[in-house]
Order: structure tokens, then C-alpha cells, then sequence
């Protein structure tokens, strides 16, 4: 198991949000707190809906809270733009660029960064990207576009890692695989992660804690530990504690839906 | 060429067809040969080719060229200022079903023989395909890549150029090959309105003179043109574009 | 006034002393007389550049001299008249320069029209200019015809090529002096009927139109030009056969061919229609008179309007 | 209504520098005001309605007739026979670039100034738009329904009428919203050539006798007849295509 | 467990098949041997490209084969079309039909089997889809999509089913909850089913058997019996022995990719 220092990369105080739109507002939090420990990797999940993405927005910054406070690394920050390395659902590559040009796109933009650009072709090698520096995304499987799509949420140069279901479009046996790498360049990088998902064994697989989000709008999110030690395989998912918990939670959101 | 084959016996049987009907017919300011245009073209390839091409290429490059700066510039404006859009978007739209180009007549008094009539008759034809396909390119822009950027930090200034202006290309460049043949077609148009030179004056003037094959010959010119034109515009996008070859 | 665009160009034109002057038709040898006194320097002499165009449209003379786009254009006695009466546009004539009519309605020799009655019915190309309807409408009516079963269709240019292609069963404003001659040395049988045998008027054929204000501000080059143009009128008079040459000369092969024969020819039948005894150009107020009321009376105008207004003469 | 708020602000403003300006020239016949323009609009209402606008919507429905016809047989066909479509599709994809109505003064000697010169080319400029559309709509018949037709053991006509046919349609109503303007402005040009009837040729013949207002006033009545006939195809289309309301 | 008679609803008997392209042809199936009982689920998992569309392509008739004999209900046909029903990955309903028509096009080809109409309205309820028969596709969820795929597959009036990874587009829950659907559905209708995964714990909850593709070309497929009672739930999966069949498969896989 990796060293958690006691450092908070993420917390929300007190957090309300609510989305504006023509009849009134849709209300997704209220009073909201959270944290999360610096090099942790913690997945959410819950139903289609209930307010996760909006979640990584506030953090992101794409939206402003409407109440409270949120802060990275301790820091409180009121523009979050740049400062957190972002990852969304499917991969979201720009098709007229090479894998090169769309991983470093967060260096291109933050031109005093000069330095990190050297380090690119080696990260493209231990990303197993080596080769494909100059193909286009579409000339790619799923799984490396994910891969390049993960590489420019590492060089956006933050510690916090959002992770907006990535795997959903990849098929069942190539998103096992991408599940252990994800893991392996997590505990390289020494980042922490948030990470949504819809799929308990992935969040369970994945993470050492499991935030749920059971109502809308929520004031705290029910928090599950992952009772097992890293580095992890697949098959010890299998172990009965991880079984039970897996049911659990399959049979809350069984009612649910 | 061998997937064009078909297309080839198809024109050739055509031609065929025309020729031996144009031989039976035998009046040529009607129905003339495509061995007599053939001819024509040679003889008058000096007049034409010197003369009047460079005329007619005048326009089109003006009237494009125009149409080009003022509708990348309103898309732009449009892109930029939602307030524009409202405004401006749906009377482009429905200028589109409006025949403005019935107007043509009036643009001689307003500007005499001059090139300015011709090149106002490209510009009406061509304008609209341009801006709307410019803006309907800068709209395509995926939202999502828009809020990556915004998360990335990005300045306004970027994101225009490294993300809006390449994701408008592939329709701007759509847009640009709707609006070449046309411009072709405007300036033919706006030379039988007014002109004393130029390609598509030069066919009307040959009708006046009983003169069939010289109603075609310049017309041939005009379609190498507008084919040229074309080819061009679509190697350009094959060069921008290149990351689209598979 | 008539905008700012249109007193700039005028500026331009004044300082290079620039005439413009668009033709009724394409050239033939009832503008010999232009492109002599261009050859022989006349204009040069009196010190303006003249810029001769062609009609891309047969009414672009007059609509183009009313709007200033043309100094001067050259147009049909009525039509000046009528423009002036329905739309009050402020155009005038500053010569007369064929004095006759030389219109013809013609038909193919093997569909005969005897009498302009027969036109009842029947498909009449023009080319847009209104005077061939006052002229139609008059010998139809004179012939005891009614006027409104006749089917006048504009045919633009084409006068020659609808008329041969059958598309049309008769033309009007074919010249009796230059297309009618033309159409039958290329071998098509053709007869017309001349207006003036059916009630319409001895009208001025062309004069020189220009607007009211393109008058007041380029009165002067005007006069040069005129001045210019007299001179080589009087030159063809003397010369006809270098006269005819000269314009043979300065044909447009491709687009305007010329038969010298058919020019020769033509300018022999002009010459008298273009003569006045006051010298060529000048224009009588009895003239005018007549086609005013001649047009007011068949309906083409409703008001007889000034004609001082109409036309002036140059010294 | 609120939607088009500020286009409405802008064309009200434009009217009123447009009527400023003119008033200001004071020469009607080279720039009539607006209220001229409607005024005259009024003066000439049965003239223009019951006389002229008769004979051009006859050559729009005749035109426009015969190219949906002839445009979906010929899409039909492409799409059955695959020998047909590598010989006629890049045809119509070259012919586009070419200014075939430039030809259009030619069709006067051949058509005469009957109607059929001016159906003849609204057919040219509406023909294209409609083939190229339908056959591209059946071409966007999905493979993979296709398939499932065939493992339902579809006959070939079911497949057509049941799959194809439905497929296609979005592709044709957009086909034919692009050529139902064109062929408002194929009617007018046809016009131009030769007529004695008509908005186009009505329009044209006031320019003759200067009458600005006179110029203008029939192309408003074009202009709302291209607007009239896109609205209908709009709302054909909304019915037809129902399932696309969200 | 589900009573299985002996009569086989599918065999192939030493099928050779290849496509045919520029480049001479590629080989997929040589001498192939295969037999499915009537009323039982078997699942086919492999690689992607290694052929597993291409044994349904068979099936349904879209491709024939070079050679050997396909046999269906023990009958040997030659025109296959029309003879069993197909379910395709993703939905493949028609836009411009509603439910209702969408599910009811086979009835609507084979204008013979009218009785069959009469029992839309009673299917569509028993799946689920009840006061939706007139809505269109796009105002579906994507669980329901499948439904009303299902049942089009359904009428088409044949006792055997091919689901060609008909769960892939879903997102993981829904997922989840599809499979004991449509392991409730095929009890009730006593069908022969054939599903195509990617997934290696779908194909072990679903199936009786599995047949695992290792190479292309193929002569035989590795079968795998589930050593699992029916009716199943998800925590069945959690089992002992199905996790040491799931790990192994997993293992054979990861090699290979
Ligand atoms: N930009 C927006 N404006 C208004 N409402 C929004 C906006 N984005 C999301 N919502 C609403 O907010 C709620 C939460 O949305 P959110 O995207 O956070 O859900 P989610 O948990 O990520 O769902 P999913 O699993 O489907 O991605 C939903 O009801 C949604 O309709
Ligand atoms: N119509 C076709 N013509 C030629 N080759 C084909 C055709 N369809 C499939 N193939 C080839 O046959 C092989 C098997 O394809 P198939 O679709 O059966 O694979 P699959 O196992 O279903 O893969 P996936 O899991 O990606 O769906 C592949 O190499 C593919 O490229
Ligand atoms: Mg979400
Ligand atoms: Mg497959």
C-alpha cells in the first residue's frame, strides 16, 4: 500500500450548487463536505443523474459554486482553471493532431512550463505511446487513445486527477486491462485520483474509498474503505469481504432503478 | 481512372450521340457538333484565352475573394457575439430562399459596364454558402473540447486558434466547394447583364451572330474553369486537411 | 441630385475629359461617322478621350445615360419622349442623328404578312425597347387590327436568330439598312413592312441622349464631342468608301463581323436619312411635336411633357 | 417571435437607412424607397398576382415537377444498379462545377419562348440538388439494417419500400429544400431570356421604362413565393418526418 | 436448471468458410465442428477479428459457406434468411418506427403468420415496454432499445436467438440488471440462445457453455460448462469455482492481447 501523507489535495466546505435554467433551479448540492487525502485514488459513483460530473465541474471550475468553499492542495482557489488535470468520459482527442501534439496540448498552453516539454517523448514511451508519436487518433484503438487522453491530464502538471468514467466506451476485456495500467502509472505519479464509474467492480478494483451518492441533492456522500492491500490483480476482487460489499451495493442500487 | 471507365463510355456514347445528331439536324447555330466547338475553341483560342478569360477570371477572383474576407469575417463576428447571431444568423438563412440575384438587372444602373456589377452578382451567389458554412463549422466545435480547454486554462485567444478554427475548417472548406462552381456560374450570369468582355459575354454576343459552336466554345472555358477551380480547392483541403486521409 | 457616387465619377470624367458614348446596337456603318473622327483625330483635336461601348442589353443606352453610368447614349426619338412623360426621368436629346425611321416589321418570306392586321394572332419578337410596341400597336390599330391579340415577345438580342429559328413569326426593330441585309446574304428569305406606310410618324430614329444633369455638368465636352462628330460626318459624306473602311477597320471581328458590301450599302441608304439642311444633328421642335402626339395618342404617354425639356441643340 | 427579436430590430433598421437613402438620391428609378416599393407593390397587386405570378408559378411547379420526378427515378436507379451509378454519379458530381447555365440562351433557340425554355432551366438548377440528395439518402441506408432485413428474409421490395425508401427521406427534404430557392431563381433567369410574361420578365420590363419601384416589386413577390414554397417543405417534412421531433 | 432435450437446434458439420477479398481471401473457419441443444445458452468469447460475427453471419445466411453443412433444428437448409432470429450489437431499431412497429416488423415480412400480431400487445408488455408502444427510439433509454430489439429478434417466430454483444453500448449498471432480464425472458420463452461477448463474467452468469475462439483460423472451439445452478443471480457468479474458470480465462486473454 502506498504512503497517504496527511495533506489534503481536495475538500469541499460547505459546498451548495444548483443549476440555473428556465423553471427555477435544479438543486445538486447542499452544504456539501468532502475530502480527499493527497496520493489517494477514490472512485464515485451513483446513479445516471445524481450529480457526479457536476461534481468535477465545480472542482474544474466549468461551474461556479453557489455557496461555501472549495479547496485544492489547502489552498482555497476561486479560478481552478489549469489547476487540475482533467480526463472525460470517451477520450476527447482533437482528430487534427498527433498523438504528440494532443498529449502536449496543456504545455502548449502554458508556455512558462518550457521545461516539461522535454520529458514528453518519455512519457510517451512509458505510456506506451513509443511509435505512434505521429499517428492520428483515429488511426488508434480505444484503449490508446485513452492512454494519450490520460498522458495530457498528467502533463496539465497537477497532482489531482479527475477521471470522468473513461473506460465506459472500451469493451469489457480491454477495460481490465486498462484498469491495471491505470493503477500501475497511478502509483508512478504519485497523483491522486478521482474517478467516476457506473461499474461497482471497476470502482471496487480501483479505488480505497468509494464515495456514493444515494439522494439528489446531496449533503454527504456515503464513503466505502475497499478492504484490500495494493498493488492489486484483478482476481483479488474475488476475495469474499470485496464479494459482500460488491452485493451490497449492487442491491441498494437494484431498488433504485 | 479505371473507376471512372463507366462515366467515360457514358460521355463518349454522348458525344457520339450529338455529334451524329448535330450532323443530321445540320443547323449548326441550333445544335452544333462537339467537333465544331472543338474547332471553334482552336480558332478563337487566342480571343478567348487572352481576351476574355482574363476578364472573367477578374471577377471571379474579386467576387471570391470579397465573398471570402466579409464571410469568414461575419462568421467570426457571429461566433464571437451571440447578440450577432440572433440577429444576423436567420436572415442569412433566409436570404438563401430569397432569388436576390433577380436584382442583377439593377445593379448595372448602379454601377455601370464596370466589373463592379459582375463581381456584385458573384458576391450575392457565393457569400452565403461561405458564411454559412464558416459558422456552422466554428458551431461544430465540440462542447466538450471547449470546457477541456477552459479546464486546461486556456485564453480566449487560444481557443480560437487551436480550437475553434480547425474544427470550422472541414466545413469551411465545404462551404468553399459549394461556392466555387457558383462563382463561376455569377460571373457568367453578371456578364450577360452588362459586359464587353468576358466569357460569358462572349457566348451571348456569338448568339446574336448565328454563330453555335461559339455559343459553346467559351462555355467549355468556363467549365475547365469552374473544374479547375475546383481540383484546386479540394487538393488545398486534402493538404490542410491531411490528418483526414486514412 | 443623384448620389455622392455618381458626382465622383463625374469629377473623374471632367479631368480627363473622358466622353463615353454607348451605342443603340452593336457597330455598323450608321456609326461610321464616330469611328472616323476617332481614326482622323477629330476628338483628340478638341482635346477629350472617347470611350465607345456596347449595349450588353438593347435598353442599357438610356437607362445607363439616365443613371450617368454613359455621357451619352444613343436611343430612339419616342423612347426618350415617353421616359421623360410616364417616369418624369431627366434625361434629354442633344442631336438627331438618323432622322427617319429605319424600323421594319419582318417576317420569313415562306409565313407572309401582308398587312399588319395579320400580326393579329400571331408571335412578334422585340427586343425589349418599348418603342416597338407604340410602333405595333399603331400599325395594327391603323390596319384595323386589334392590337391586344397580338403576342409581343421580348427577345432581347435575338432578333435575327428567333425569327430564323421560327421561334417568332415576325421581328420588330430590325434596321432596314444593316440586319435585313444581313439576315438575307446569308441566304434566309425575308420581307418586311415599312411602319411609316401604317400611321407611325417620320420620327427621329436615333439621337444622342444624355441625362439633365450629366448636361449641366459636362455641357462642354458634350459641345466637344459634337463638334468632333460633325466633323466627321462631314468627312464621310465626302468620303463614303474610306468612311466604310475606316469602321471595317475598327470592327470587332469575332464579335460584330462586318460584309463590306452590306456597310457600303448601308451607308449609301443613311446618308440621306442623316442629312439636315440646319447641319447634322440639329434637331426640329416640329420633330418632336409630332411623335409626342403621335404617342399620346395611341396611349403610350399620357402627358405631352415640356418639350423644351426634351432636346437641345448644339451650335 | 422572441427568437427572431433582433433579426427583426435589424431589417427594420435597414429598411429605414434604405428609405432614408433613397429619399435622400431622390432618383427612383436607380433606388426606389421601400414605402415606393410597396406602394407600387399595392398599384400592380392584380397585375402582378393574377396575371404574372400565374405563368412563373407555372414554370417553378412544371420545373420542379419534372426534376423530382426524373431526380428520384434516376436516384432509384443509381441505387439498384451499382454499373449505373460508376457511370452517371461522377458525372452529376463533375456537372455541378460546370456553369451549364450559361448554356441557358441556347435552350431559346431549341425551346422556343414557350414555357419549356424557362422549365428547361429551373430543371438544370434544381436537377442536381434532388438527384444527389436522394441517392445519397439511400446510399446512408445502414449496412447493418440492411442485414437485418435480409436474416428477416426481406424480399427486395420489402427492402425497398420498408428500409430504402424511409432511409432516404431526411436526404430528400434536404435535397429539396436547397432546390426549391434555386428553382425561384431557375424561373426568373429562364425570364430574362426571353418572355412576355412573368415576375422575372415583368421586373426586367420596368426597368425599360424606369420605373424602380416597378423593378423591385415583383421580386418581393418572388421572394415571398421562394419563402412560401421552403415554409411548405418545411412543414412537409416536419410531418412526414415526424419521429424527429424530439 | 432448465429441462434440455436432446434434439440439437444448431450444428455445424465440418464448415469451411473464408471472405473473399483483393488480396486472395481470409481464412476463418476450416472443417469446423459445433452443436448446440435446443433451449440451451451458449455464449462465444474471443479475441476481437478472430470470427465470432462471422459464425452468425453463417447462421442467419448473410455468408455462405465454402464448405461442409449447417444444420438448424437437425434439418440441413440452405436458405437460411428468415429462419432465426438475430439480435445485432447496439439496437438497430428504426428511427422512423415506433416501438411497437419496430418489434413487429418480422410479423409485418411474413405476412403469413397473422395469428402471431395478436400477440404484440401482450409481449410488449411482458417486456417491460408497456405505455411506450407509440414512443420512437430515440425517446428510449438504452435498456429499453434492447428490449424492444429482443423482442423483434423474438417474433421472429424462431426458436433460436443470436445476440451478437447486444449489452456492449449500456453502461455498467444497466447492464447488470439486462442479463437477469434476459436470462428471466429466455426461461419463459424456452429458446436457443447464442450470445457474443466481450465480457468474461457475462458469459460465465449467462451461459451454460462457453465457447472461447483461441485462434483464427478454427476447426474447434475450447468449450467451458458454467458449473452453476439455474435460476441464477449475480452473486452466483461469486462462487468459487466460476472465479477460478473467470481468472483462467482472463489469464489466456491477457496473453494473447
Ligand atoms: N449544464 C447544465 N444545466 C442544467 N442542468 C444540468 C446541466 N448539467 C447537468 N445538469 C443536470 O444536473 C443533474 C446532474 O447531472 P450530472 O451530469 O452531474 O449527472 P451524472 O451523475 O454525471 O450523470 P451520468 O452518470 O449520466 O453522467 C442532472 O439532472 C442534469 O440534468
Ligand atoms: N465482409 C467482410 N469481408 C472481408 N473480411 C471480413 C468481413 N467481415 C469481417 N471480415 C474479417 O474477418 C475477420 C473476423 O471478423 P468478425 O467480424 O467475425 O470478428 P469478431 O470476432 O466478430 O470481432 P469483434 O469482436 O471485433 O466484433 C476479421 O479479420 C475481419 O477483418
Ligand atoms: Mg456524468
Ligand atoms: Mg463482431
Amino acid at each position: 500500500m502506498r504512503e497517504q501523507n496527511q495533506k489534503l489535495a481536495l475538500q469541499f466546505k460547505n459546498v451548495d450548487f444548483h443549476y440555473k435554467n428556465d423553471a427555477g433551479g435544479i438543486p445538486i448540492l447542499k452544504n456539501m463536505n468532502l475530502s480527499v487525502a493527497d496520493g489517494e485514488f477514490v472512485s464515485i459513483i451513483g446513479a445516471s443523474g445524481s450529480g457526479k460530473s457536476t461534481i468535477f465541474r465545480l472542482i474544474v471550475g466549468l461551474e461556479e459554486q453557489t455557496g461555501g468553499s472549495i479547496y485544492l492542495n489547502e489552498k482555497r482557489v476561486t479560478d481552478r482553471s489549469g489547476k487540475v488535470g482533467y480526463m472525460p468520459q470517451q477520450d476527447l482527442l482533437m482528430p487534427w493532431r498527433t498523438v504528440q501534439q494532443n498529449a502536449a496540448l496543456p504545455l502548449e498552453l502554458h508556455k512558462e512550463s518550457r521545461l516539461g516539454r522535454r520529458a514528453v517523448p518519455d512519457l510517451l514511451e512509458a505510456f506506451g505511446l513509443k511509435g505512434y508519436e505521429d499517428k492520428y487518433p483515429h488511426e488508434l484503438s480505444g484503449g490508446m487513445r485513452q492512454r494519450v487522453s490520460f498522458l495530457r491530464a498528467t502533463l496539465s502538471g497537477s497532482n489531482v486527477l479527475l477521471l470522468d468514467e473513461p473506460f465506459s466506451a472500451l469493451d469489457a476485456m480491454t477495460r481490465l486491462f486498462m484498469q491495471e495500467w491505470l493503477l500501475e502509472q497511478w502509483e508512478e505519479q504519485q497523483s491522486t485520483i478521482l474517478f467516476i464509474t457506473h461499474d461497482i467492480s471497476e470502482a471496487l478494483f480501483l479505488s480505497d474509498r468509494i464515495f456514493v451518492i444515494t439522494d439528489t441533492p446531496f449533503t454527504t456522500l456515503k464513503e466505502i474503505e475497499v478492504p484490500l492491500e495494493r498493488p492489486r490483480r484483478q482476481q483479488d476482487s474475488d476475495k469474499k469481504e470485496v464479494m459482500k460489499l460488491k452485493n451490497n451495493l449492487l442491491e441498494q442500487f437494484r431498488m433504485r432503478v | 481512372m479505371k473507376n471512372y471507365l463507366y462515366s467515360i463510355i457514358l460521355i463518349t456514347v454522348f458525344l457520339m450521340i450529338w455529334e451524329a445528331g448535330a450532323r443530321f439536324v445540320h443547323a449548326s447555330f441550333i445544335l452544333p457538333a462537339p467537333t465544331e466547338i472543338a474547332i471553334k475553341l482552336w480558332e478563337l483560342k487566342a480571343e478567348l484565352l487572352l481576351y476574355h478569360l482574363p476578364v472573367t477570371l477578374a471577377v471571379i477572383a474579386i467576387g471570391l475573394g470579397i465573398s471570402l474576407v466579409l464571410g469568414v469575417i461575419l462568421a467570426i463576428s457571429m461566433n464571437i457575439s451571440e447578440t450577432l447571431e440572433k440577429a444576423i444568423y436567420p436572415i442569412l438563412i433566409t436570404s438563401q430562399t430569397i432569388p436576390i440575384i433577380a436584382l442583377a438587372p439593377i445593379f448595372v444602373l448602379w454601377f455601370g459596364y464596370s466589373i463592379w456589377s459582375k463581381v456584385i452578382v458573384t458576391i450575392i451567389i457565393t457569400f452565403f454558402p461561405i458564411t454559412v458554412s464558416t459558422f456552422d463549422g466554428f458551431r461544430s466545435t465540440s462542447k466538450e473540447l471547449k470546457e477541456l480547454f477552459q479546464t486546461l486554462g486556456a485564453s480566449k485567444r487560444q481557443l480560437f486558434f487551436k480550437l475553434e478554427v480547425p474544427s470550422a475548417l472541414p466545413s469551411f472548406f465545404s462551404g468553399l466547394k459549394v461556392a466555387v462552381p457558383m462563382s463561376v456560374i455569377g460571373a457568367a450570369i453578371g456578364e450577360w447583364l452588362g459586359a464587353q468582355a468576358g466569357l460569358g459575354y462572349f457566348s451571348r454576343r456569338m448568339m446574336t451572330q448565328f454563330n453555335g459552336a461559339g455559343v459553346f466554345a467559351p462555355i467549355v472555358v468556363l467549365s475547365l474553369i469552374g473544374i479547375l477551380l475546383f481540383i484546386t480547392v479540394v487538393l488545398l483541403e486534402k493538404y490542410i486537411l491531411k490528418w483526414r486521409r486514412s | 441630385a443623384c448620389g455622392s457616387d455618381n458626382e465622383e465619377s463625374k469629377a473623374e470624367k471632367k479631368e480627363t475629359n473622358t466622353v463615353s458614348i454607348m451605342l443603340d446596337w452593336y457597330p455598323n456603318a450608321v456609326h461610321s461617322y464616330l469611328y472616323v473622327a476617332e481614326e482622323m483625330g477629330y476628338f483628340e483635336e478638341e482635346g477629350i478621350d472617347v470611350d465607345i461601348q456596347f449595349p450588353a442589353n438593347p435598353t442599357d443606352p438610356l437607362t445607363l445615360a439616365a443613371s450617368g453610368k454613359v455621357t451619352i447614349g444613343l436611343y430612339y426619338q419616342p423612347d426618350v419622349i415617353a421616359a421623360r412623360a410616364n417616369e418624369d426621368i431627366p434625361v434629354k436629346s442633344v442631336a438627331a442623328i438618323v432622322r427617319e425611321p429605319l424600323n421594319r416589321i419582318v417576317y420569313r418570306s415562306d409565313d407572309p404578312i401582308n398587312s399588319p392586321k395579320e400580326l393579329e394572332g400571331r408571335q412578334v419578337g422585340y427586343p425589349g425597347i418599348p418603342v416597338n410596341e407604340a410602333i405595333v400597336k399603331t400599325m395594327v390599330e391603323h390596319d384595323d387590327g386589334d392590337y391586344e391579340k397580338v403576342d409581343m415577345i421580348n427577345v432581347e438580342f435575338e432578333l435575327g436568330s428567333s425569327l430564323i429559328s421560327e421561334q417568332v413569326d415576325a421581328v420588330s426593330g430590325m434596321y432596314v439598312n444593316h440586319e435585313v441585309p444581313v439576315l438575307q446574304s446569308e441566304g434566309h428569305e425575308i420581307d418586311f413592312i415599312n411602319p411609316v406606310d401604317y400611321g407611325v410618324p417620320d420620327f427621329y430614329e436615333i439621337v444622342a441622349v444624355t441625362s439633365d444633369e450629366t448636361w449641366d455638368a459636362e455641357q462642354e465636352n458634350i459641345e466637344a464631342f459634337w463638334r468632333a462628330a460633325r466633323k466627321g460626318y462631314d468627312f464621310m459624306v465626302e468620303n463614303e468608301e474610306e468612311a466604310v473602311q475606316i469602321l471595317l477597320d475598327y470592327q470587332d471581328e469575332v464579335n460584330f463581323p462586318l460584309e463590306k458590301e452590306i456597310e457600303t450599302e448601308s451607308l449609301s441608304i443613311l446618308l440621306p436619312k442623316m442629312e439636315s439642311e440646319q447641319g447634322f444633328g440639329t434637331q426640329d421642335r416640329a420633330s418632336w411635336e409630332e411623335t409626342a402626339n403621335w404617342l399620346k395618342e395611341y396611349g403610350v404617354i399620357k402627358e405631352i411633357p415640356d418639350i423644351d425639356d426634351i432636346f437641345v441643340n448644339i451650335e
